[in-house]
């Protein structure tokens, strides 16, 4: 019901918003709760295990109930929480876990049922017969599960992500916050004030409050005005720090157009942000709990500071006749502004004898209630009063108060855990919990406005070390409490809404041994809800406390993990979602490799083109003409992808000679030399091709896949091992594009774009040099991939794209063009190259025959290691070449295992595996490199290739793992 | 996580990688050596001498001392610096 | 040899692209020298650039001079910048290499850069003033950062262009598209 | 008390007043046959074994704080039996067996729920490996299909065919894959192993080893001397100090793995998938929350806890992966001590002590170990000898070089 009058509302603002079908009206300002009480809406949702009918509790994140699926589509929003979600024009919300309607929910039969399905029953059921549980128990549970649903579309929203950096982070805005932030920006701090709210305030606006004498939230817009006007203040509302991290790191969550009916181009749904903050007052208020007993989960039982919320902030009645529960004074305060708005409060029961308190209503002290009555909504509840007779008294809204829990949860968040402070019956931070953090205000348990606003100024002033400011006038009563947790009787008292964990489930659990907090949370699921046991955990704890014969500390408390509301998984990603996921390395010739139609593979973050099919081709078609190709005239491939680490120095040979397993001290300049690195634990690393440039100047060239790896290596080499070695490197890999021109005619071609002679005298295989290539200074280097005359020219990358098209141009001319890497894979399994396929990692130089490139004259990386028993010796798989008896097998594929003819097919008769394979249209046949036990000695044998994947076997001969021109005649040629 | 890297000052962990325990920086000279330094480690709970690589940064690998309890950083210096 | 090569900037064809107040667009600098001084010899390499009214910068700093400036990029390593090639004479005391077409360049600016920035990099945009040059990651790419009078010159390796130049539109967009709604 | 429907109705007629603890709280007694040093999955799964499979029964499990509060309360819950190296395949496989009879072997309910594990491949190469990996397990006799990219999406069509960074390209599928519910498998298992006479016994942390010419003669706790002929360490995470108080050093670090867990959504995520590109892996929980998790955070960490960047990057593959799961909500996140060794295999050997036991090194594989894990450590300490599924997951495999490196990182733990 609305009253006027009362709360912060726009009523010049009037918004139409829909629920479950049904149209209703609200104002700007409202929350979709406050809007649906101002509609005499109580029955809002249904619970998760026993879809019990379920009211709005809370006004704020820590709500368990009012989840809701927010608008429609793709962009559906479930779990969304009412009572945080602001009103707008258009608003669409759909209640959840019911069917077929909220007021009818057939699942409610689970609740009849409770009996059997209390904590843990699952664990002792179910379990026959066998098979069942996949197709029948088990989809049961799971359809019952569950709140809200996945639209299961891709709602192509997009989160930003960001940082933020400040001296003081502030976290909440009420009169601590307020007055922590005025203190850090007077002293020209930067500071950070971030709200989860979208109005600055906190309790402020939800109280009859005064503060300087004016109505709390003029001193609140007061204050937000000085701090606007601060430059080096930044005002975030709408804004949660969900987590505290190491070194002073927060995470924080700013939504910026949940409250809007549509998303403004370009801009994100929410920011995430980390903030690296020097210091952090946490002034995040507190949460009031509830009292358990019968049926306390009855659509209009609230916290007590929800009604008045909803009173003040909203002008909005949650019931017409209201009764009050409370063992503190809070609950008072709630009976005597209900009455000062002219609600009917029935009356006021306080399991305390005496207080100071006198309303004009009914007063029940030394009562409890002992029953709430209403299914769909609260009729009445039952009474116990002191001499125990039991009365029924007239209620549609109960408010509740249990006291208050400090909101500690941010302090919880490294590992802390939180004191027991007997004066408040509740857990405060500890002190130091967080690096940096200190709690100020009702987070801190300091509950009167006075003390909030001292308390925020002294905390802001103790961490940036500077004096506090003036602290203004307030209400400062003392807070008095008597513990009260639960009203003994039969039925289920809930501590847990969400989840349907009532005190007998924490009884059970007691019962059967699950007696560690960490045991019963678990067993009963209590405190496993969305709010994390906001709500429920001390509750719970009393009753396990007062079970097991101990004080609550001694019962522990839960940890709380981050975060401390539940954050959308596209906002922790932001825009690195979809294929934005991870940056895209583009070659110098890809524009030109896209008009010419290719397919691209991914190699570490580059796009590479695989092959550039012809009309009618397909892959197999492009890559075996491409083959050809540079077999018979000459292909083109962009290689640039390849690392290249400029290194010189006095020191550099020697350097390398350390890294590498052979020698490069001895190249001459003008030379290149094919080199092998291990790591340091004796398995080969990565291997490439080294020119020495000058004396002292070499140009390293790694695998496209480790070039990283391997520049991190050098560093660490140089910097951390040999740092008395004088010598420098430097990627150089985006500075040059870099081409293979392989094949018989590559020497024609390549003459064509280079001015200098390119004989045989004076460019040898395996010679390098700068050269003037289509008048640009390049780099010219006369190595192969392929077994055939070729050359890799480089010129810097402006020019990239050009060169590439010159060079195709002329090899088009010379009858061949461009290849891929399915070519180039090819070309290099003929030949008798290897990639990462055979050096993955688990591979020694001696399984691929370079046993003799691990220099003895010298020490290098890995070699010590690389002695080991467990290198060596014919129980290690050998790299050599299959070739298929019968030259149509088709079945030769990369994974295949090996065994040998004769053998049962068992893991301990595996001989070894196919690492990599291919048609070769070279010879007409399928052919492959393989790892095979002892293989080198077992050349010429024939073994059996098993394919259970594709359920083949094709039998093969053994042979040197080199097919195509074992002379090498071509490269020198 | 923030270090404070002695070239660029204080950063983000993002910005690093991890290498491991510190003792990598004493390459043993003879073979018999190498077991215990590849693989056996000390693992302690509590302050740990580490080497991180700023390879978002500078470029420079760091000797770090951290507590792997806490995480509490207590000092970052280059590693090459550092290291006798 | 009648071919002549036809250069391509790193972000051609993807810069500039503006939104709200912020714009991004290419900066090609005519030659991009690293600098790496061996052991002991950074006194002397600063002396060789002192006739270029440069030095070599400590860690974080930016050195300019009228047509050329020294960016710190990382451990005993600097990039000369520009409008033409210099003459740096420093055989045999650093290591210099041409990083002329390893890197695109852009400049960002317009009132609240800092807000892209933030957006991008985790780096503190305080930082990013006239003066200083920074290693960090943008987006996921390494970066060197360096602050301008109205703004700042963000720089990524070339075959990261593409990404780079969507990645600054994309932030720019959103600060942009936010300021709106305020 | 033997748990079933009946029971379940019997009592719930009775006001469920006859439900007994599942396990006892017994003081310890002066001297065992075995004590066993962990009360997580590895460690009570070891103790029912040799109390059902050898008829060891005078065991304690000592546990420092409450059982299964370690890695086997805090994992992401999967079992698969998909691994590629002989060392890890027999010992994955055998596991996997006692995964399916172990509701009926325990009389409890853990929920094993064989939904499928996919991994998808985004390279040629990694298609490769896929292949060789599923020729391993199909040869020992387990389930593994290549799936072409076409396949994998009308299996998960959910998945983001659209993506141009990591497209997919294919994937492995192992159907008898799945997921089960954590605490139930500590629960069960120290229910089982109570039931046959081995004492559980909370908070009681070993303070050290009592150990007489190279033999290990008990071990010293907050709760006084306990003599044992036979001691098992299971305590992952914490191996390198209770290790060190036998004068063991090896070849781990400790490091910290971050997993998530988001609101209780209605089904839609059938079984287990894993992006291996990005570490990522997904799969939904009976409850309905989707529960996932990544990469390690890369540095040595005994908190249990992570930082951001790692977060990030979890959620980044997953909307890359996925990205209809965007407006899911994380509700929580948490850490756990991985013990990291230098292959990413685990240990499960002898040590240089007679008549002390190791059992560790799991780095992030040993929930799916538990029953095999439990099986094999049982053996070995009640006969001496190794389980033909485990006789490669020696103490001195560093040393001689015959490593179990399924990652192909090398000696470095956190790359694993």
């Amino acid at each position: 019901m609305r009253l006027q009058g009362f709360g912060q509302i726009d009523r010049s603002s009037p918004v139409r918003f829909e629920f479950d079908g049904r149209s209703y009206g609200g104002f700007a300002g409202d929350t979709l709760a406050s809007a649906l009480l101002a509609n005499d809406i109580r029955l809002i949702g249904r619970s998760f295990k026993y879809h019990r009918p379920r009211g709005i509790v809370t006004a704020g994140s820590e709500e368990p109930n009012a989840l809701m699926t927010i608008g429609q589509g793709a962009a559906a929003n479930p779990n969304t929480r009412a009572t945080t979600q602001e009103l707008y024009d258009g608003l669409v919300a759909r209640s959840q876990n019911a069917w077929p309607s909220l007021g009818l929910d057939v699942m409610e039969v689970n609740d009849l049922l409770a009996p059997f399905l209390g904590a843990g029953f699952y664990y002792k059921t179910f379990m026959w017969p066998k098979a069942i549980w996949e197709k029948l128990y088990e989809p049961v549970i799971r359809h019952a599960a569950g709140l809200g649903a996945l639209s299961g579309q891709d709602d192509g929203q997009s989160y930003d992500t960001g940082f933020l950096h400040c001296d003081l982070l502030v976290i909440g805005s009420g009169p601590a916050g307020l007055m922590a932030a005025l203190t850090g920006a007077r002293a020209g701090k930067r500071v950070i004030l971030a709200e989860e709210d979208f109005a600055f305030g906190g309790r402020l606006n939800a109280e009859a409050e005064e503060v300087a004498g004016q109505p709390g939230p003029a001193w609140v817009a007061s204050v937000i005005a000085e701090l606007a006007a601060a430059p080096n203040v930044r005002l975030m509302r709408r804004t949660t720090v969900t987590g505290a991290y190491d070194g002073g790191t927060f995470g924080a969550l700013e939504q910026v157009a949940e409250h809007l009916p549509s998303l403004p181009q370009g801009a994100p749904r929410a920011t995430f942000w980390r903030i690296a903050a020097g210091r952090t007052v946490l002034a995040g208020g507190a949460h009031e709990r509830m009292i358990a007993f019968r049926d306390n989960d009855r659509p209009g039982v609230m916290q007590a500071s929800a009604v008045r919320s909803y009173l003040h902030r909203y002008g909005v009645a949650p019931g017409r006749k209201v009764a009050v529960f409370t063992n503190n004074d809070d609950g008072w305060r709630t009976a005597a502004d209900l009455i000062a708005a002219g609600v009917t409060v029935t009356a006021v029961i306080d399991p305390r004898a005496h207080t100071q308190h006198d309303l004009p209503c009914r007063m029940i002290h030394g009562g409890v209630v002992t029953r709430a009555h209403g299914r769909l909504g609260l009729d009445n509840i039952t009474v116990r009063k002191p001499d125990g007779a039991e009365i029924k008294v007239d209620a549609d809204c109960l408010a509740v108060s249990g006291g208050w829990n400090p909101s500690v949860h941010l302090t919880c968040h490294m590992n802390g855990r939180p004191d027991w402070s007997e004066d408040i019956a509740a857990f405060v931070p500890r002190p130091g919990a967080v690096p940096g953090l200190i709690a100020a205000g009702a987070a801190n348990g300091m509950f009167s406005t006075h003390g909030a606003l001292r308390s925020g100024a002294q905390a802001a002033a103790e961490a940036l070390d500077i004096k506090p400011i003036k602290v203004p006038q307030a209400e400062d009563a003392t807070f008095e409490i008597t513990p009260f947790w639960h009203v003994e009787g039969p039925g289920r008292a809930f501590l847990d809404p969400q989840n349907d964990v009532s005190v007998k489930d924490v009884k059970a659990a007691h019962q059967e041994n699950f007696r560690s907090v960490e045991h019963m949370k678990r067993y009963t699921t209590l405190g496993m809800a969305t709010d994390q046991g906001k709500l429920s955990n001390v509750g719970a704890l009393a009753i396990m406390a007062r079970l097991t014969g101990r004080d609550i500390p001694e019962v522990g408390t839960t940890t709380f993990r981050p975060p401390y509301t539940p954050v959308p998984i596209a906002a922790f990603a932001g825009r690195a979602a979809r294929d934005t996921f991870r940056p895209h390395r583009l070659t110098p010739s890809d524009a030109l490799s896209r008009e010419r139609g290719a397919e691209f593979i991914e190699a570490g973050l580059w796009h590479r083109a695989a092959w550039f099919p012809q009309p009618g081709e397909d892959w197999l078609a492009a890559c075996n003409r491409e083959t050809t190709m540079v077999r018979e005239t000459v292909g083109v491939a962009d290689v640039t992808t390849l690392g290249k680490i400029d290194i010189q120095g006095p020191d550099a040979a020697v350097f390398l000679d350390r890294v590498y397993t052979n020698m490069f001290s001895t190249l001459k300049v003008g030379r290149v030399r094919y080199g092998l690195m291990l790591r340091e634990d004796g398995f080969v690393m990565d291997d490439g091709t080294c020119a020495r440039l000058g004396d002292q100047h070499y140009v390293m060239t790694t695998t496209t896949a480790a070039a990283g790896q391997v520049m991190v290596h050098l560093q660490f080499c140089q910097q951390v091992l040999w740092p008395e070695l004088d010598v420098r490197f430097i990627s150089v890999t985006d500075q040059w594009a870099q081409f293979a021109v392989a094949g018989p005619k590559a020497r024609d071609l390549i003459r064509d774009v280079v001015a200098e002679d390119v004989s045989d005298e004076s460019f040898p295989y395996m010679g390098c040099g700068a050269v003037t290539v289509l008048g640009v200074p390049g780099r010219l280097f006369r190595i192969s991939f392929s077994g055939e005359h070729a050359y890799e020219v480089a010129v810097p990358a402006r020019y990239g794209d050009a060169l590439a098209r010159a060079l195709t141009e002329r090899a088009e001319a010379l009858g061949g063009g461009l290849y891929g890497m399915e070519a180039l894979n090819v070309l290099r399994i003929e030949k008798g190259y290897i990639t990462h396929a055979e050096i993955d990692g688990r591979v020694t130089a001696d399984d691929i025959g370079m046993g003799r490139m691990v220099s003895a004259k010298k020490d290098c990386v890995g070699k010590v290691m690389s002695e080991r028993p467990g290198l060596h010796g014919p129980e290690r798989c050998q790299l050599v070449g299959l070739r298929p008896l019968n030259p149509d097998a088709a079945a030769l594929h990369a994974g295949a295992h090996l065994f040998a003819l004769k053998a049962e097919i068992t893991p301990d008769t595996d001989q070894g595996w196919l690492s990599s394979a291919c048609y070769s249209p070279t010879f007409g046949h399928r052919i492959a490199y393989a790892f095979l036990k002892n293989g080198r000695a077992r050349h010429g044998e024939t073994v059996r290739v098993v394919d259970r994947t594709k359920g083949t076997e094709t039998l093969c001969d053994v042979t040197a793992p080199m097919f195509y021109d074992q002379e090498g005649g071509k490269l020198r040629g | 996580m923030r270090l404070t890297c002695p070239l660029c000052g204080p950063r983000d962990v993002r910005e690093f990688s991890y290498r491991g325990d510190a003792v990598l920086t004493d390459r043993p000279t003879t073979p018999e050596g190498f077991h215990d330094y590849v693989h056996i480690r000390e693992n302690p709970a509590g302050p740990h001498d580490e080497l991180w690589h700023h390879g978002a940064g500078c470029g420079g690998w760091l000797k770090v001392r951290r507590d792997t309890v806490t995480h509490e950083v207590l000092s970052v210096a280059l590693a090459r610096e550092a290291r006798s | 040899m009648a071919d002549i090569l036809r250069a391509q900037s790193p972000f051609s064809g993807r810069l500039p692209v503006t939104a709200g107040p912020f714009k991004a667009v290419e900066v090609i600098p005519g030659s991009v020298m690293s600098v790496a001084p061996y052991r002991g010899q950074q006194a002397a390499v600063s002396k060789a650039l002192s006739h270029h009214g440069l030095r070599f910068p400590d860690a974080g700093e930016a050195v300019e001079a009228a047509h050329a400036a020294a960016l710190w990029t990382g451990l005993d390593e600097c990039f000369v910048i520009s409008d033409a090639p210099l003459p740096l004479n420093l055989d045999g005391i650093a290591a210099v290499t041409d990083q002329t077409d390893g890197w695109g360049w852009l400049r960002l600016t317009g009132a609240g850069w800092q807000e892209v920035m933030a957006r991008l990099c985790p780096v503190d945009p305080a930082l990013m003033v006239p003066g200083r040059a920074l290693r960090s990651e943008v987006g996921h790419m390494m970066a060197i950062v360096y602050g301008v009078t109205d703004g700042v010159i963000v720089c990524v390796m070339r075959s990261f262009a593409g990404t780079m130049a969507h990645d600054i539109s994309v932030a720019l967009t959103s600060v942009a598209a936010q300021k709106e709604m305020e | 008390m033997q748990f079933s429907a009946w029971e379940i109705i019997k009592q719930g007629l009775t006001g469920n007043k006859g439900w007994k603890p599942h396990w006892r709280d017994p003081e310890p007694k002066s001297a065992y046959d075995v004590i066993i040093i962990g009360g997580g999955g590895h460690g009570l799964a070891t103790a029912f074994y040799l109390a059902k499979e050898h008829g060891i029964t005078n065991v304690a499990v000592l546990e420092k704080g409450y059982i299964g509060g370690g890695n086997v309360g805090r994992n992401t819950t999967i079992v698969r039996a998909n691994y590629g190296l002989p060392g890890n395949s027999e010992f994955y496989s055998h596991s996997l067996k006692l995964w399916e009879g172990m509701e009926q072997e325990l009389n409890y309910n853990t929920m094993m729920s064989q939904r499928h594990v996919l991994n998808l491949c985004h390279s040629d190469g990694q298609r490769d490996a896929f292949t060789r990996r599923a020729n391993t397990m199909l040869i020992q006799g387990d389930d593994a299909e290549v799936l072409s990219r076409r396949q994998v999406r009308d299996y998960a069509p959910f998945l983001n065919f659209d993506n141009e960074r990591f497209p997919i390209r294919g994937g492995l599928l192992h159907r008898r894959g799945g997921t089960a519910r954590h605490d139930a498998v500590a629960w069960g298992y120290a229910r089982g192993a109570d039931m046959r006479g081995v004492d559980i016994i909370q908070n009681c942390e070993v303070t050290g080893f009592r150990i007489e010419q190279g033999r290990i003669k008990g071990v010293e706790t907050t709760r006084g001397f306990i003599g044992a002929g036979k001691v098992g360490m299971a305590v992952a995470g914490r191996t390198t100090q209770v290790g060190q108080m036998a004068g063991l050093r090896l070849p781990i670090e400790s490091h910290v793995l971050q997993a998530f867990v988001t609101e209780g959504l209605k089904p839609i995520i059938p079984g287990v998938v894993t992006f291996g590109m990005g570490h990522f892996y997904l799969s939904q929980s009976d409850k309905g929350g989707l529960v996932f998790g990544g990469d390690l955070d890369f540095y040595n960490s005994y908190a249990a806890r992570g930082n951001l960047p790692a977060v990030e990057h979890v959620m980044q593959a997953g909307m890359s992966m996925v990205p209809m799961i965007g407006k899911a909500r994380v509700l929580r996140s948490w850490g756990g001590i991985m013990d990291m060794t230098m292959d990413g295999s685990p240990i499960i050997d002898r040590t240089p002590v007679e008549g002390l036991f190791l059992n560790g090194g799991w780095c992030y594989g040993g929930f799916k170990a538990v029953p095999g894990s439990g099986h094999v450590f049982a053996h070995l300490i009640a006969t001496g000898n190794h389980h033909k599924a485990s006789t490669k997951h020696l103490l001195n495999r560093f040393e001689t070089g015959h490593v179990i490196d399924e990652e192909t990182t090398g000696a470095q733990p956190n790359l694993h």
